[in-house]
């Protein structure tokens, strides 16, 4: 298990291989692999975004995602996870975060994976501030559901 | 009883108030609510906004002890 | 779209790096991917399993994983979908499946990634066949729910 | 009318039948488990077995036309 802070431009399949490479014992058992991987766009409620700032809180936010990772493995049987997430300044296309969780069966690194990452939105301490090309500012308000309504 | 507890603000909070942390000391016991009151003075903690002590969340009236990290801060947006 | 049934060992994460190296045209708009893999376990239904051959009906396969995909752009705002499977002997570590699929909004990836990977399982013409430790054959007569019941 | 119709058979039912495919000829109009049970005189189609009529699935009722390609093989295990 792995919680990474990444303060500069990270590639999450470089860093899933990484990882793997580290940490070869499992493969045997692993039968299933889901990956989430978030990614600034380059739009936000109707507005054209050019950059973002991830403040997080240090030391909580590690904190609680490894409370998050826990409940998981305690909900499903997981045999390793990755969660590396972002902060800084970041431009679109690049990544925010990344949730990797590795089972045997199919069902249980879907659900756990999508536990993950919906418990660190709502959760973990990190905080988003857009820059929007119209170079006004602003804090974002709340996580949204998950789902495209437009 | 002396309390030496040290505040902390994240995000928009922390613009709103101007600083990042306080290092309170005072005397006598206190809750997380009475920290913000003792730190902010005649401004009342704005709705929505989420208290933790030692790094794990809490009720406002969460009970603080000498030498606690107590946070404020609003929802959080990652991911 | 690319759908791509591979006879040799291939390397999912190189596969999406390299598919999104080709095709780059809609990062700003990517929010969220979701990506699964299956990869051989050296166990199954309580047995040491040491290698697999995958047949499958060329040309049926990929007419079904291209309806499937099909139905995945109907019911969710999907960006693009990536389907690769491997054919012919496989070993234990080695990946079976990639499905990934990238859209504005995490829930979306989620559940079109998993509404992929359920009606491949169910409906694209791929069948397993098992070698033992104890040097038996079988072929493997259903997929199951995807959770571990053990 | 005369009916050219390729039969192919896949995994577990390819080697119960031992072979890959027949190629038939005859006349008049048929169905798909009229297909198999010229192929296979004398051998019920085993359960579970599934059927496509050029790539597509099809229920053991479905007429076939000359030209056809008719698949049988057993559930998926693909994934």
């Amino acid at each position: 298990m792995a919680i990474k802070i990444c303060a500069d431009v990270f590639d999450p399949y470089v860093e899933i291989q990484d990882y793997q490479n580290e940490n070869p014992g499992n493969s045997g058992a692993v039968g299933a692999s889901s990956i989430f991987i978030g990614t600034m766009r380059d739009f936000n409620e109707g507005d054209a975004v050019k950059g973002m700032t991830l403040e997080y809180y240090p030391g909580m936010t590690e904190k609680q995602l490894a409370k998050i990772i826990a409940e998981a493995q305690q909900q499903w049987p997981v045999i390793d996870t990755l969660v590396v997430h972002r902060v800084g300044d970041i431009l679109p296309g690049h990544a925010i975060v990344l949730v990797a969780v590795w089972t045997s069966h199919r069902g249980d690194a879907f659900d756990a994976c999508r536990f993950i990452i919906d418990a660190l939105k709502s959760k973990a301490p990190f905080w988003k501030k857009e820059l929007l090309t119209s170079e006004d500012e602003r804090w974002v308000v709340a996580n949204t559901d998950g789902y495209n309504r437009g | 009883m002396l309390m030496s507890i040290k505040v902390r603000y994240f995000a928009s909070l922390k613009e709103s108030v101007g600083r990042s942390e306080d290092n309170l000391v005072f005397t006598g016991l206190s809750t997380v609510i009475d920290v913000w009151n003792r730190a902010n003075p005649g401004r009342s903690l704005p709705a929505n906004i989420l208290a933790a002590v030692n790094m794990n969340y809490v009720e406002l009236d969460n009970k603080v002890d000498d030498g606690d990290e107590v946070a404020f801060f609003p929802p959080v947006t990652g991911g």
